[in-house]
């Protein structure tokens, strides 16, 4: 089998979906991938760097901005899987209540609840703060807890201090640190989130495995990628969407 | 390499301008890892001394413990106090997770095993020099103890120095129960962990460039401190 | 009359080997018991069993209950041990362990130094004067607490002509006013002024025990014979 | 608590499974650490034993940075490696990162001046006892070195014991130039950190009660095969 | 006569003090140079200085350029410096310094054993020795190399009349077969028995400088004269 190397990011790795993949892409293909699980920011990095062949994130202004550095050859949509907001199970500030996600956002805000940010510029810390703007408030005070952290130590924060937290549903469900929190809000599409596979771009690096890189996307855009990925179920729960678009 | 020049640049830029978060979280960095030497140093000094000079039958277990407990991953210990401290748990009352004294706490835990280890060993070859005397003039267990870490003072120090090292630059376990919260709990080490999830790697380097820098300069001031007092040997 | 110490088959091993005994005698005289003996013949094992540094078998009993507490008990060792301290500190080391304040005890100590011609620069470091300086330090030292009983094993071994006077002064002075005193010497001039009764080791074996004047006349075995013409041993 | 509990039953469970991925990691983690340990130890003592016996202007402040230096903080030490490893980099076509290689290039940075800074405090006070037999020998620098090194045996473990430790429990470095891959660069501590990131406490628990015992283990094995040789006091 | 050794204006000073000297010299006999004086005097400081232990000032001259060379001088010092050895190692190894085999050093360790008459398990500590058993380790260790000078300080001090008799017979055997000695020693019957020539020191300077019998029986200076009777000496 041949190695490649693949950045991702802990949400993806953390669901557990990895695990199903991996072993039917070397089945399939012969590619032995090793995935390298760091932050959005980080794994864009290593991709720059030449130090992995590909990467898969979710954060698209990121990724066009790396991939007009020429970091990358193009980027291609795989699957998608939604976030949610986690909170304590009485859910003080009735943000279960909202209709939308912007207006929990707003029932927290109003009842000063603890809310812990992954604060680390991650694809999901990006788009909790454009869900902030989008509901008009500039999160700041006592009760917002900007963190720092990767999603499952972020999670662990927010469960030792039965804060509200914004996740991604599928590091949810796998987390087992769950102490008094409950998913208290989902369903706004707005939440949805597309992950991304964008190969590194052999021009810039003349020794990343691109003919592998090519082959694992062609695998991930395959029926039998679509039936893993849709079939990957948790606790009766379907994790991630397939989304790609089959030329 | 660019990376690596441009954090010193990043460093000298953070530095000159006095940057107010900088501050805050260099100090404290500082606080917790002081705090958490004083009292591993409370601990631990005495300790050492004691295990350098009582003998009893799980003498050699006790100490290899030690210097296994100086492996401890700071990770782990995180968890174990986390689960301590955490609201489920037996100590969950006091609301003392997500602060600094949670962090001088899991700090206490990692550092007192070294410096008790360091100290045991110095304090092993004084007290082959002091044997004979200590005995002959009927010194008390206290007293023995006492006399052997106030003649120590110098590796005592030293004991006490790696101790802090380990701390200041420590962030598995302070990551865990102090939570890295902005304006709360966020150290320059956690900060460095931070940037370099975000992919920022000139910040990074450039918040170690001061982490070591302070490292450094804290050894500086207490060696120099120390030396004025005494001789050559001691 | 009656023994002030007496030992009953003492002896003191160490890995399976015989250092010293098993030796059994009676001190009765108020005057200095010297040990003598060739080298290696215990006399350090000897002095230092009685005192309780070394772990020994048979019976050792003193007189007199007072002398048998530790702090009753002075020994200047054969090679002074030196504390990490000034040589006024380490003389007023005895004092600080029976909690005497800092000052008052250095003036003690300055005292002795003077007593026993300790002319030095008492606040430097005792690691830095002479080798005799540092047996009159050591005999300063076990002065300072006015012992009941003293053990000196050799003290006069690095000192000038002079200064040796000197100690034996001050130990028949202190004789007098009632300290036992024990001490081992391979000055046979130096025993013969001093010795009340006589001890002499060989391999280990109390070969014989003797009074003053008497032994060093007319000793009674081959070996203590042989030693005092300074003849050949074995 | 149940946590702490349910990971000392997942540990016994793992361990009595012979679990193959745990037996995996495990011997990555001890591989990494012990060559890191190697290589650290013939850089550290020598530098450690160095520093101890020669006298130049700017040791103290050599000392203070080797002091500091024990304060890297580990994810500083990742950047830069992970800086100079990667294919961007200076050593890129080596094609070293991701690999256990760079891990031990990462903890050998981080151990060194762990063990040359116990290293020097050793010897120095072995150099204040043979100074004047080595200078009077007419001993070579490079022959003071080999017999303080030697004689020092002792401390000397228990120095490279110390960077085992640091090095076997140490995180932040290794998963950065590691990179945590399964089945290539996992080893223990970065799995620890993978299971806290689940909300798995029990599993890193349990993981953690492994490398202690690991720790402890080759500290007793260490000890125990090092003491059976000698004495008491060396 | 030629000098084979010669001293002008020599001096070692300490932290701001004059320890010894000036003192200059012509040593031109090739009896046995003895140093004499009070504790305190300098002589310990003077023989260190000349083989080049003490920074000092002023100049040295050796007649034979043979002499100067580090590895043809031998010291025994005051106190014994033990290494953390067997004894048999510890008389090896000036021998190993010079690259002489293990098996070989050992062998031709114990033929000096003998000749010193060290009669003890040689394969022991040397820790576990006594004390006048450590001096005559020295006394061989000094030997081993059949050193072209060898400077003694005090080597009798804690020896028996029986081996102080058969160390002074070595001596005057090696002085006989051309090898320097320069000594110090308080026993005025060792002095007179060995010293063809005698420098005498009094508080750092040298009174007199006399020629062995000529010395003894009228010594020139007031304070030789009074030390030579065991007088008062300020
Ligand atoms: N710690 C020890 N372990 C083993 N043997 C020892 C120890 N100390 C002394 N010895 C041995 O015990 C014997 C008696 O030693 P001791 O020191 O009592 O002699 P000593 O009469 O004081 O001799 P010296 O006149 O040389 O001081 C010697 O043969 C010595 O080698
Ligand atoms: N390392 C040192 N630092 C400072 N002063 C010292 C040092 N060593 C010795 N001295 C002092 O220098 C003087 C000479 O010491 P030295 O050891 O040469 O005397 P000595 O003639 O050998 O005496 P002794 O007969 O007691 O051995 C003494 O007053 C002593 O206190
Ligand atoms: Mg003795
Ligand atoms: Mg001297």
């Amino acid at each position: 089998a041949e190695d490649m190397k693949m950045s991702v990011t802990t949400s993806f790795a953390n669901s557990g979906l990895a695990d199903v993949l991996l072993p039917e892409i070397k089945a399939d293909t012969g590619i032995n991938v090793q995935l390298l699980i760091v932050g959005t920011g980080q794994a864009l990095k290593l991709g720059a760097a030449g130090d992995v062949d590909a990467v898969l994130v979710h954060s698209r202004p990121a990724e066009e901005k790396w991939l007009t550095a020429g970091n990358g050859t193009h980027r291609r949509e795989i699957m998608y899987n939604d976030f949610i907001f986690v909170g304590p199970s009485d859910d003080p500030a009735k943000a279960g209540a909202a209709e939308k996600a912007t207006g929990a956002l707003q029932a927290i805000e109003a009842a000063k609840a603890p809310f812990v940010s992954r604060g680390d510029d991650s694809g999901t810390h990006k788009m909790e703060k454009r869900l902030w703007t989008a509901a008009g408030i500039a999160p700041e005070g006592d009760w917002y807890r900007a963190v720092g952290q990767g999603m499952g130590a972020a999670l662990n924060t927010a469960s030792g201090m039965n804060a509200y937290i914004m996740s991604d549903r599928a590091s949810w469900l796998k987390f087992a640190n769950k102490g008094d929190l409950k998913l208290v809000f989902e369903g706004d599409p707005i939440l949805f989130n597309q992950y991304a596979y964008m190969p590194v771009n052999p021009e810039k690096h003349p020794h990343v495995k691109h003919d592998l890189a090519e082959k694992l996307e062609a695998w991930l855009v395959s029926d039998k990628a679509k039936a893993l990925i849709n079939g990957y179920t948790l606790n009766g729960e379907t994790l991630f969407t397939f989304n790609a678009k089959t030329e | 390499m660019s990376d690596f020049f441009g954090g010193i640049a990043q460093a000298a830029r953070l530095i000159l301008t006095l940057d107010p978060d900088l501050a805050e979280i260099t100090l404290l960095s500082l606080r917790v890892s002081l705090m958490a030497t004083l009292i591993a140093s409370l601990i631990g000094l005495p300790l050492g001394a004691w295990l350098a000079i009582n003998r009893f039958p799980a003498r050699r277990t006790v100490i290899a413990l030690l210097n296994g407990l100086m492996g401890l991953p700071p990770v782990v210990v995180g968890l174990f106090v986390y689960v301590l401290l955490s609201r489920s748990g037996p100590l969950g009352v006091l609301g003392l997770l997500f602060t600094p004294t949670a962090m001088v706490i899991a700090q206490v835990i990692i550092i007192t095993p070294i410096i008790a280890s360091i100290a045991h060993q110095a304090i092993r070859e004084l007290w082959a020099d002091y044997h004979d005397l200590l005995i002959s003039l009927g010194a008390t267990r206290r007293q023995r103890l006492i006399t052997l870490i106030v003649d120590g003072q110098r590796p005592m120090l030293t004991a006490s120095l790696a101790g802090f090292g380990r701390g200041i630059g420590e962030v598995g376990a302070i990551m865990i129960v102090g939570g890295n919260i902005d304006h709360a709990t966020r150290v320059l080490t956690t900060a460095i962990s931070l940037e370099t999830g975000k992919g920022d790697f000139e910040m990074a380097l450039a918040l170690g460039l001061i982490l070591i820098t302070l490292a450094i300069s804290v050894n500086l001031v207490l060696h120099t401190l120390n030396r004025t007092e005494r001789g050559s040997r001691w | 009359m009656v023994s002030w110490l007496s030992a009953e088959g003492l002896s003191v091993r160490r890995g399976g080997r015989t250092l010293m005994g098993p030796v059994s005698f009676d001190l009765t005289g108020d005057g200095i018991a010297v040990v003598m003996g060739p080298n290696g013949a215990g006399k350090t094992t000897l002095l230092r069993a009685l005192h309780g540094l070394e772990r020994r078998r048979g019976d050792v009993r003193w007189g007199d209950a007072g002398l048998a507490a530790g702090r009753n008990q002075a020994f200047v060792f054969q090679s002074p041990v030196l504390m990490r301290r000034t040589v006024l500190d380490c003389i007023a080391f005895p004092l600080r362990l029976d909690g005497v304040a800092r000052a008052e005890a250095r003036a003690r100590a300055e005292v002795q130094a003077t007593r026993v011609g300790l002319r030095v620069d008492l606040g430097g470091a005792v690691e830095d004067i002479s080798g005799g300086e540092k047996q009159k330090m050591a005999m300063a030292r076990a002065l300072i607490r006015d012992p009941g009983i003293m053990f000196l094993d050799e003290p006069c071994a690095n000192l000038d002509g002079r200064s040796t006077c000197e100690i034996e002064d001050i130990l028949t002075q202190i004789r007098d006013s009632g300290t036992r005193i024990m001490m081992s010497t391979h000055d046979i001039g130096q025993a013969r002024r001093l010795a009340g009764e006589v001890l002499f080791l060989h391999q280990g074996k109390l070969e014989e025990q003797g009074i003053g004047d008497t032994f060093f006349d007319a000793p009674k075995s081959k070996a203590a014979t042989a030693y005092l013409r300074g003849d050949i041993l074995l």
